[in-house]
């Protein structure tokens, strides 16, 4: 497996499993527009995962489409960051989950506007301004519940501290992402997307969480209890009719 | 009064501001209510499949088609809004049982075919009624069916598609198809109320120009439509009395068990209470994040308000 | 496929769909006792099923065994009642899930261990013993939890109520059983199981539940929206690994 | 307590109602619980596959295996209540993080190999760490292991077949039996606590005759007996430096990195706080149950009195 199918098959994953729990919100949203908010977040980044997964398809060589990446590999070759998997929870917890995820999307997708890989930077640029969508929709809503109500501020903090201990994956590096020209390392933008996450749960009247511990493995496929539940429910129809189209 | 009757009767089309019977402004919230009351309800068999889709392409289609009757949703309460009242009170209408949805709603997704199906004839059936009420007398009402057609005959085409994908798939697709189309048949017949000679309210909505067509017209337009569709996929119609008269052009077919239509109607459907406890649940979750969003207005309203 | 095929499916199904149900309670359940008490009733259920299926793939005659009958079929082709499909729900909405489900297989079992099928006859036999145990089990929590707390009564009849528009369906006979000289007609367990239950009804100080509806169409396949789900996590891993051996 | 310490001695029993130090039972309370609470966490990580056990055969076992350790835990409480504590309170410690439980379990199980990898690798360091606890000082503690550890060799046996199955199967088997070794490998090492340079506790549990062998031996004795069950798998513990001595007839191997085991201690593993949430949950929400049961039990013996 190439470096570059490894990489790509990385970002696909985070913007796949991140779209299949943005879609649980759909017809359960708090309110009528935020179904159809959460709707448009799920679907970009459902195209996100498309245009990348069927790049790695055609990076490997080996004729897999988009949707047999999707649909027919096992848990334990998903490579998507662990935060991208966890259950929504409440919709603070989801805001939270989504503030993290999409700061760092963002700042990822600027810089790999400029890979030297044509594809990835052409998928980047067209990501870039969707995330930054995604960035502000999840400000919104952070400010509002942390400095809405005292219940909403409580489960703004629960939300902010129980998402916390899943962000630094997302920022660890590796020989991997070192030696691949087209990769951005994303430990370099670590200090930005903290920079800008503080000034969000600054405004917000939240305090920053800290955590003793940080989550690691989803970039070598240990992932969660959570994630094999997931994967049942999204191939379970394309598993049972192996080789049909749709 | 005179005003109104004149532009009824010149069929041109009554405005918010318009002078209007309190009799054509209930009718209308009723039936605006219940429209948009559809939508959201309806979101709900559909979604059932976004985390189950068997392609990505397809999850990509529902995920929008499952957004869009939200936003059909928003035009309608909206619509509703113009006549006085509030969406939130529809809401609780709603949610307390005081207002219905279509009981098409109330039957059960249980296979991926059924994503083809609710497209091909629940959007089919919605269109044909709805189409007329782009010419709806209230004008707000009939803009918005405008857009709401338009989305919803796309919808029809991508359920007709998936099913045609089915119909050219393995046997198992295929029977599956055959399935979702004999158990949603039916249920798609009643979506036109009940025959005419038990139809109420018909009458004086038709004078009001709210209604354009009887029910019958419209269910026969319906089948029309329909059957030549699904000679086209390969599946068979499940009525055995369906003919087709060279004379008139028309179908001639059975028509569905209304007393199940009443029942399903009266809350016994197999999904009464799972779509509404689904919705209410949701309602119910989002409540402090309303009162949070509200909270935080107010205090921004308040901070601008000092420093100004 | 022939009558007494799609009779033990029917068995066998109420059986599986049950002990999956069943099993979720397994590290979840109130007490310790109780997640003992609840395997053991898992595990009896599991039992039945699994000899009823493995019978129905030699009346096949297809060369399908109980993991084909249990893996490999899709959601229509399942015949259980959609009682034993639904959430558990809180504790008492299980119990009152169980008091109707084994009172039903305790006299349906009876009958059957003098069915002319002398394998289903042997199947009864054992199995009417462990179902004597799940309805003197769910009876005394449905006496404790009726007869208990004003919550425990409030949550009690929640549970009897929302569980009895699924119970008709028990019964329901059809050309099928009255044909098959093996089947039990379940038409003729009715009156009895409506004694029994309206007893301990009685007797937990609840009220007899109502309904203007009652639920149909598993015996033909058509079942709630809760199945799909269950059965993408029964099956995916199988399914994940066609021809496998576990 | 001389009779105590003669009892000691004569390597015999020491029974509930016998004489002890307080430090005897304080820390035979605190290991029991320990022990206990292990058990019914130890449920978790392998009924997190009961629904998703890819055939009934194994289903069943899985299930019957779950429900033992429920049952070791009711021993275990029992044998801990001999020495004057309640359930009830063993259970809010270990809710309230004041008691700990097994760092094993703080693991996820991520594939169904995982389920055969636990049988063979935890329940085998459990054996090598319960076994000589069957001649512990304290009777009911050793009768209930005596009890506890026939199952779990049955249980290991279990575990073993179901690797040993995955790695006569397909490509795909084998590769997720690795895998499962691979992961499992190093935490079942550190079953055995740490190294004895660094172990506290042990010296005085050595000289009451709860504890029977170091830590060091004990683990030594887990890697004589695994490494030839891995060969005969056909899979290959991970560790660069095992290699087999000869002479001795035992394998040199290399030490886990104890400072993971510590930092699990503290809380600090993958599913520390799911492990501890989940249990706190289901005993919160039973909490009605508990409390419904036990008025109806005053209210039947309030009936009897009564009565009487």
């Amino acid at each position: 497996m190439s470096d570059l199918f490894i990489y790509t098959l990385r970002l696909g994953d985070d913007a796949l499993i991140a779209a299949q729990r943005t879609a649980e919100w759909i017809a359960a949203a708090p309110q009528l527009e935020e179904d159809v908010a959460l709707g448009n977040i799920g679907l970009d980044q459902l195209g996100q995962a498309r245009s990348l997964l069927q790049y790695a398809g055609t990076v490997e060589g080996a004729g897999r489409t988009e949707d047999d990446l999707a649909y027919f590999r096992d848990e334990r070759d998903f490579l998507n960051a662990q935060l991208t998997e966890l259950p929504n929870g409440d919709f603070a917890r989801s805001m939270a989950k989504l503030l993290y995820f999409a700061t760092y999307q963002h700042l990822l997708y600027e810089e790999l506007r400029s890979s030297s890989d044509e594809t990835l930077a052409g998928v980047a640029g067209k990501a870039v301004k969707e995330v930054a969508y995604h960035v502000d929709h999840a400000t919104q809503w952070v400010l509002r519940l942390g400095d809405g109500t005292e219940e909403s501020h409580a489960r703004m903090q629960a939300g902010l501290q129980e998402m916390w201990p899943y962000t630094a994956e997302l920022f660890a590096t590796d020989d991997l992402v070192q030696r691949l020209d087209a990769a951005v390392d994303p430990s370099t933008l670590e200090e930005e997307w903290l920079r800008r996450v503080t000034e969000v749960i600054d405004a917000s009247t939240c305090e920053r969480p800290t955590s003793a511990y940080q989550h690691s493995g989803g970039r070598e496929g240990r992932h969660t209890e959570h994630f094999g539940y997931l994967l049942a429910e999204l191939q379970h129809v394309a598993r049972s009719h192996p080789g049909a189209k749709w | 009064m005179d005003s109104f009757q004149a532009t009824i009767d010149a069929d041109g089309r009554i405005e918010p501001r318009d002078a209007m019977p309190e009799g054509y402004r209930k009718t209308l919230i009723r039936q605006i209510a219940q429209h948009a009351h559809s939508e959201i309800i309806g979101m709900q068999p559909e979604g059932n499949w976004i985390s189950r889709a068997p392609s990505l392409r397809r999850k990509a289609i529902l995920m929008a088609k499952v957004q869009d009757e939200a936003g059909h949703g928003l035009y309608l309460y909206a619509a509703a809004e113009t006549l006085g009242v509030d969406r939130a009170d529809l809401l609780d209408m709603l949610h307390e049982g005081r207002q219905k949805y279509s009981s098409i709603f109330n039957y059960p997704t249980l296979t991926w075919a059924d994503i083809g199906a609710i497209g091909w004839l629940v959007d089919g059936a919605a269109i044909v009624n709805q189409v007329p009420l782009c010419r709806c007398s209230y004008g707000p009402y009939a803009r918005a069916m405008v857009r709401v057609c338009k989305e919803e005959s796309f919808h029809q085409r991508q359920g007709f598609e998936i099913l045609h994908t089915l119909c050219n798939g393995t046997d198992a697709q295929k029977a599956m198809a055959q399935d979702a189309l004999n158990r949603w048949w039916w249920p798609s017949l009643m979506m036109f109320g009940p025959p005419d000679a038990s139809s109420t309210h018909s009458e004086q909505s038709m004078a009001w120009g709210i209604k354009r067509h009887s029910n019958d017209e419209l269910r026969q337009r319906f089948v029309d439509m329909t059957v030549p569709q699904a000679d086209v996929l390969g599946i068979r119609v499940p009525d055995d009395g369906l003919t087709y008269d060279e004379q008139t052009g028309h179908y001639s077919f059975t028509q569905p068990d209304f007393t199940e239509l009443y029942e399903v109607v009266k809350g016994n459907g197999p999904c009464n209470q799972e779509r509404l406890a689904h919705r209410v649940k949701a309602h119910e979750d989002g409540a402090w994040v309303r009162e949070a969003a509200a909270a935080y207005a107010a205090k921004q309203a308040l901070k601008k308000e000092t420093a100004a």
